[in-house]
């Protein structure tokens, strides 16, 4: 008994195990695929979606920060994401003329996260003073009218500079200028700048960031105020602050994922960015494991595949993936199956882990206080 | 008198959204959960309604109930099948679940009735309009008629759940699952009921949609559903009179803004509204406070 | 020491008037209740509830179940805003300020229905008490510099020491949901402590301990308040407890104080017989 | 249309039937884990088309007319050329850029050597950078936009460009003295509707004549019009141009006459198929006119069989997604018994040999059009055609 106390002392931070796990996957995900590209042993389907595979991963820690580690339902991450993509295409079109790919993408995906973050901020502050489905539902309100607001804004270049109008009218451009982005049709003729190894770097960068604010003090403060509030403002924490650290941090990252994404396509609209993909985000972070960074990364990764790889379903495949993703709902939530492989996984545990599990004794689920 | 135009609009399209965010308020009001497939079962009362007007050549009423007893199974095999086995789990499962079933309503929707559009024939098509102000402001019997049905199921629904047995078992289980169950409320059962009623709900509410708005697509439940569902949130989720005043007002909102401000920005400006008056009253109009225990 | 103050309005007249023992009869009184009360949608809950206590008391709270004791407590952290009333901390008026304000300024509690954070290890519980006392900036935590390394290593230690005090720092590693329900009670208290409290608010500590446990609480609770110099105010079922380390004793019921005194005469007063000891069975 | 509408209910059923199976199926597959081969008929070597375009989603409707229509063709092909095979891949896009540029790697895995598509303009845009870079021949159906071939001189279009599109209609508007005050709801979210109008409205601008009312939507909330109808009523005018796909027009056009409002409609190629909705009411569409390069109840002879064809394999009459797909798989027939190009030829080949086929030689005749010819900024020239409706049938203007 002893000696098993001991060793719990010294065992290792929960964090820095899971963050372990975390990089590692990226990190061995990122070395086989390189080797099966330069091998030539790749589907030209499957290195097509590598980049935004990268993305999807980013957005859906970053999401996973905002749902899983603060607790706060968000239904417009598409929102973020898209504010990333179009300030980041603009920033990319602005430095043309540098030297490098990389110094371009670079400058666009910080440009991109910037004004994300700046959106997350303005949006934080209202919707972090609600609770429950009422905050999500102002979430998918922002997500909306973020796209709806993208719809109408018409962006072109020339020799002096950036203009920026509501309609197509408002912009008077010299011979030599162009369009950056034309309202509902978005930004056309993109210069394709996202590679494999950026979007890898991106993940990376993005656990970097999630995973050391999860163990951190402030981290901890999120964390408290998700599991319980009350507790937590007893011991002088206040809400409002840490759940913003984790709301603007997560659309920083989103907006980071989002230009990353945008600038690896030739073109895109603000459509691309409507509710249906904010969900398609949520589903990866709900199907990875609410909280579970390592979980978010495997299911965003396998879940942009899935849709590719049903494709011999033909007339099927969206049905199918709908069936699929039913059952998985269903197999990984479902109490009597969840005991199942809790149980699976404890025998598993007791034999390799040094964690310490304490059987916690049936209290009676008193409640508090006689009076009201 | 364009202005009164404008109102009546704004009428019709929001009697549309309140009859199916009574359907999203009483599902949530009572199982807790945000039935995303709530607009896709909206769809399929609406095909199916058109399949026996326009296949069978079924009377109205007959075809209506047709589509009632249709959605009525549909909306309990979706529970049995999908929410029922993942109830007392975290409600971000549920969610992501009717999602998925939202997927599988529009895509076999997509196989069955294939992807070109349908033309809806109203059901009051033999009805005339009512021309006021010598012709300048025209009520339609769509708005009219779907407002009417509109109070109606509000004034049955708010009577079905004080008065009757099944309706106040209804209103325990929302209160409190468990101390439900304690007094000896079949919780499954009353939350299969809701199911049941809700989605003989969008039956209705499909028909009274297709009849303003007579498109019929397998994505045809999905945008009015999101508005409703802001609507419902709008007025309090969970207060069938809120559904309703939600519905109404989110209609005029969207339609006076879209005359008067901008085409382009009326979504926008109705989310902002929801907003705003979340922020003001964040239970939304009629919505009840809710207060956690310590 | 728990002391009528009907009548009196200043904190000046309190020395007058103290039974304390002598070490807090000459200082100001940390926690001064005047006329606390709130309704509950015309339903009164607490009415003019009025103590006094000193910097290193500890007191009682007790009567009878519903008698408004937790109502109480969520008044004193502003977990309610009172209808009626307000009190003074450390002679600072509280009104108008929150939960988190109250705890800032020196009131730190523990809940009838554990409140821990079940899914963080015990570690984590006491270093998130002491989050106001570990400094380093978001960009610290970001990026996790020397500062923060410095300052989490600093965080560490501390709560080991403050898991000592109930010697559980073997525990430190396990998470707070899988502990004993005795050893949560005693998280939640040192917990509470690491925010450097005035005033802790212990809602009934021995609930579901066993006798040794308890009596190792009891030894616990006049130890903390020795180390730490601070007000201790329980509310506690468990009559051995509240008799044995309790220098005062409120005794509510219905939302009213009924009598207040040293434990003799509490034991003594016949409403308090009436009212609660009277219908108490023996457990 | 009786047989047609016998046909949709045992179509429905059958179809009804086989979601039930393709239940089952996903389940059984998840059991074993086998991987089922998609179905491919390889029999000899065949010319590999790849297709591309929406068929779920809100805009599957278009994705699947353009299938349809070029199914129909390669079957005709193969069944006449006994030396020559064509082999059709359609994958869905769900009008998503990023799904369609998925497609496309997955038709290149499959060999594609020349792509029909994408149906969709911003897909399109994204997918004919990608064919750009490969070299891969891309001649699209329906994407009408400029920026679809825009420095790309692989991508060629078989339908009129959206300014084409505008400033024609413009033109005939102003021509044919057709409106005193005209005004214009378009869909402000799409690009082809937006495209269109820039065009019309600049165009008719230079003709000193102003539009009096500009009404929007976005295609989410293509449901209510009683704004836009209101505003154009107010503003007096007597000619509405809808340069919006038929979906949204049948609902304006039924608002319209509930409001007791009836200037003339006047569409553009996009209002094909209005018609062919199932239980529209075709007096709704009495007098609407409509540019479009397809004519249904034409007398042409071809026409009359692809329209035959279509009613009986899919239940519905032909719209001009379906034309415009059966003629690329004719054009390519063509380019290929012209340039030699058989399963062999590699896709890079091929399309050099197309590019300079369709830029100098080509002068087709199909469906949509005669003598069609194309300019090397990969546009196609032919006659518009304005048609009015009347007793339920386009008629020639």
């Amino acid at each position: 008994m002893n000696t098993l106390m001991k060793m719990t002392k010294s065992n290792m931070n929960q964090y820095k195990r899971s963050a372990l796990w975390s990089y590692g996957i990226t990190i061995a995900g990122f070395v086989i695929v390189s080797i099966m590209v330069s091998a030539g042993l790749i589907s030209n389907s499957l290195q097509g979606q590598l980049v935004p595979i990268c993305a999807y991963i980013s957005l859906a820690v970053s999401l996973n920060l905002v749902v899983g580690i603060s607790g706060e339902l968000s239904l417009g991450h598409a929102g973020f994401m898209a504010i990333g993509a179009f300030s980041g295409v603009i920033a990319a079109t602005l430095f043309q003329s540098l030297p490098f790919l990389w110094v371009k993408l670079v400058i666009a995906i910080l440009v991109g996260g910037l004004f994300a973050g700046v959106a997350g901020v303005i949006i934080g502050v209202p919707v972090l003073r609600l609770r429950g489905d009422y905050l999500a539902i102002v979430t998918l309100a922002f997500g909306e009218i973020i796209r709806n607001v993208l719809n109408v804004i018409y962006v072109g270049l020339d020799e002096k500079g950036l203009q920026v109008s509501t309609s197509m009218d408002g912009i008077h451009l010299s011979e030599q200028g162009s369009m950056i982005l034309n309202g509902p049709m978005g930004a056309t003729g993109v210069t394709k700048l996202s590679t494999f190894f950026a979007g890898f770097l991106l993940v990376m960068f993005t656990l970097f960031v999630v995973l050391n604010l999860i163990n951190s003090k402030h981290g901890r403060a999120i964390m408290a105020m998700r599991d319980n509030r009350i507790a937590a403002e007893s011991v002088g924490l206040s809400a409002t602050n840490f759940k913003m650290t984790a709301f603007v941090t997560g659309a920083i990252l989103a907006g980071m994922a989002g230009a990353l994404f945008a600038l690896n396509y030739s073109t895109v609209a603000p459509v691309k960015f409507n509710f249906n993909t904010s969900i398609f985000i949520l589903v990866f972070v709900v199907l990875g494991g609410i909280g579970n960074i390592t979980g978010s990364i495997i299911s965003a990764a396998v879940l942009t595949i899935l849709p590719e790889a049903l494709r011999q379903f033909s007339d099927y495949r969206m049905l199918t993936y709908a069936i699929v993703l039913i059952i998985v709902m269903l197999a990984t939530n479902n109490p009597q199956l969840k005991a199942l492989t809790a149980a699976a996984s404890k025998q598993f545990k007791a034999k390799f882990s040094r964690t310490r599990v304490y059987k916690r004794p049936q209290k009676a689920d008193e409640e508090m206080g006689g009076t009201k | 008198m364009t202005a009164l135009t404008y109102l009546t609009g704004g009428l019709s399209l929001g009697s549309v959204y309140a009859i199916i965010a009574l359907g999203y308020t009483m599902v949530y009001g009572i199982a807790k959960m945000l039935n995303f497939a709530h607009g896709d079962v909206i769809m399929i009362g609406g095909y199916v309604v058109f399949c026996t007007f326009t296949y069978m050549n079924l009377p109205v009423w007959l075809g209506l109930l047709l589509g009632m007893v249709v959605c009525t199974v549909l909306g309990i095999v979706i529970e049995k099948l999908a929410y029922k086995p993942l109830r007392g789990t975290s409600s971000l499962a549920v969610l992501i679940t009717a999602i998925g079933v939202s997927y599988f309503l529009q895509n076999a929707a997509l196989l069955v009735f294939g992807s070109a559009p349908k033309v809806f024939t109203s059901m009051f098509a033999k009805a005339n309009n009512i021309e006021l102000a010598d012709g300048k402001l025209i009520l339609t019997p769509e708005t009219i008629f779907t407002i009417l049905i509109c109070v109606l199921i509000m004034i049955g629904l708010q009577v079905f759940i004080t008065k009757t047995k099944m309706g106040k078992a209804m209103r325990a289980v929302s209160e409190d699952n468990d101390a439900a169950r304690l007094m000896g409320i079949n919780v499954n059962q009353a939350i299969s009921t809701t199911f049941a009623i809700g989605s003989a709900l969008a039956a209705v509410a499909g028909v009274l949609l297709c009849s303003s708005y007579p498109t019929l697509m397998p994505t045809t439940g999905a945008m009015p559903g999101i508005k409703a569902f802001t609507a419902a949130v709008f007025g309090g989720i969970g207060s069938i009179p809120g559904a309703m005043v939600g519905g109404l007002i989110l209609g005029i909102i969207e339609i006076l803004s879209r005359a008067y401000i901008s085409t382009e920005l009326s979504d926008a400006i109705v989310f902002g509204v929801l907003i705003v008056v979340l922020l003001v009253k964040p239970t939304g109009l009629l919505g009840r406070k809710i207060t956690e225990k310590v | 020491m728990i002391f009528p103050t009907v009548g009196v309005n200043t904190l000046t007249d309190y020395k007058g008037h103290s039974l304390l023992p002598e070490r807090d009869a000459e200082q100001r009184p940390v926690l001064e209740i005047q006329g606390l009360g709130i309704d509950f949608g015309g339903l009164t809950a607490v009415n003019d509830f009025t103590i006094t206590l000193g910097p290193t008391e500890i007191s009682g709270l007790i009567g009878p179940n519903g008698a408004g004791k937790t109502t109480v407590f969520n008044l004193l952290t502003k977990v309610y805003q009172p209808t009626r009333g307000t009190f003074y901390l450390d002679g600072k008026d509280t009104a108008g300020m929150n939960t988190v304000q109250v705890n800032q300024a020196g009131i730190a509690r523990t809940f009838q229905n554990i409140r821990l954070f079940d899914k963080m290890t015990v570690e984590e519980n006491v270093k998130i008490g002491l989050h106001r006392d570990i400094h380093y900036s978001l960009g610290g935590a970001l990026f996790h510099t020397p500062f923060y390394r410095k300052a989490e290593k600093r965080a560490h230690e501390r709560a080991l020491e403050l898991l000592d005090i109930f010697d559980m720092a073997d525990f430190a590693y396990a998470q707070a949901g899988s502990l004993p329900y005795g050893a949560q009670r005693r998280l939640e208290i040192l917990r509470a402590l690491a925010t450097d409290p005035k005033v802790l608010l212990l809602d009934e500590p021995a609930a579901g301990m066993n006798p040794s446990e308890t009596s190792d609480l009891m030894e616990a609770i006049t130890k903390i308040r020795d180390t730490f110099k601070i007000c201790i105010l329980l509310i506690e079922h468990d009559m051995n407890l509240v008799m044995g380390i309790c220098e005062g004793i409120a005794v509510l019921n219905f939302g009213q104080i009924i009598a207040k005194g040293t434990p003799q005469e509490i034991q003594s007063n016949p409403q308090v017989i009436e009212a609660y000891l009277g219908r108490k069975k023996e457990a | 249309m009786k047989t047609v509408r016998a046909h949709g209910v045992k179509g429905m059923l059958k179809r009804a039937l086989a979601v039930v199976m393709a239940g089952t199926m996903v389940l059984s597959m998840a059991a074993c884990g086998s991987e089922a081969e998609p179905a491919a008929e390889s029999g000899s070597a065949t010319v590999k088309i790849g297709g591309i375009g929406p068929l779920t989603g809100s805009a599957a409707v278009y994705g699947n007319a353009v299938y349809h229509g070029a199914q129909i063709a390669v079957d005709e092909i193969n069944a006449k050329d006994p030396n020559f095979q064509f082999e059709l891949n359609f994958q869905d896009d769900e009008n998503d850029a990023e799904k369609a540029v998925n497609a496309y790697q997955k038709l290149k895995d499959w060999g594609v050597q020349l792509l029909l598509g994408t149906v969709t303009t911003t897909p399109c845009v994204a997918v004919s950078a990608e064919t750009f870079a490969d070299r891969v021949f891309e001649l699209t159906p329906s994407a009408s936009s400029t920026d679809v071939t825009k420095g790309k001189d692989n991508v060629f279009q078989l339908c009129f460009t959206d300014p084409n599109q505008g400033t024609t209609a413009a033109k005939y508007l102003v021509d044919n003295n057709l409106g005193e005050k005209i005004a214009v709801i378009y869909n402000n979210a799409d690009a082809y509707s937006t495209g269109i109008y820039n065009a019309f409205t600049a165009e008719l601008k230079k003709s000193g004549k102003d539009v009096v009312y500009t009404g929007t939507f976005s295609s989410d909330d293509n449901a209510d019009f009683s704004v836009q109808l209101t505003g154009a009523q107010s503003a007096g005018a007597d000619l509405v141009f809808m340069p919006i796909y038929y979906t949204p027009a049948s609902m304006i056009l039924a608002q319209a006459s509930k409001m007791n409002y009836a200037p003339t409609f006047f569409g553009v190629d996009g209002m094909d198929g209005i018609l062919a909705m199932e239980g529209f009411n075709k007096d709704l569409a009495e007098n609407l006119m409509l540019m479009t390069p397809f004519n249904p109840w034409s007398k042409d002879e071809k026409v009359a069989a692809f329209v035959k064809t279509y009613e009986e394999k899919y239940g519905e009459t032909p719209n001009q997604f379906a034309a415009d797909a059966y003629d690329v798989v004719y054009a390519f027939y063509a380019a290929c018994q012209a340039k030699g190009v058989t399963a062999e030829t590699p896709a890079s080949d091929a399309c050099e040999a197309f590019v300079e086929y369709f830029t100098t030689e080509a002068k087709f005749d199909g469906l949509t059009g005669k003598g069609m010819t194309w300019g090397t900024n990969g546009e196609v020239s032919k006659d518009p055609v304005v048609c009015v409706i009347q007793g339920g049938i386009y008629v020639d203007r």
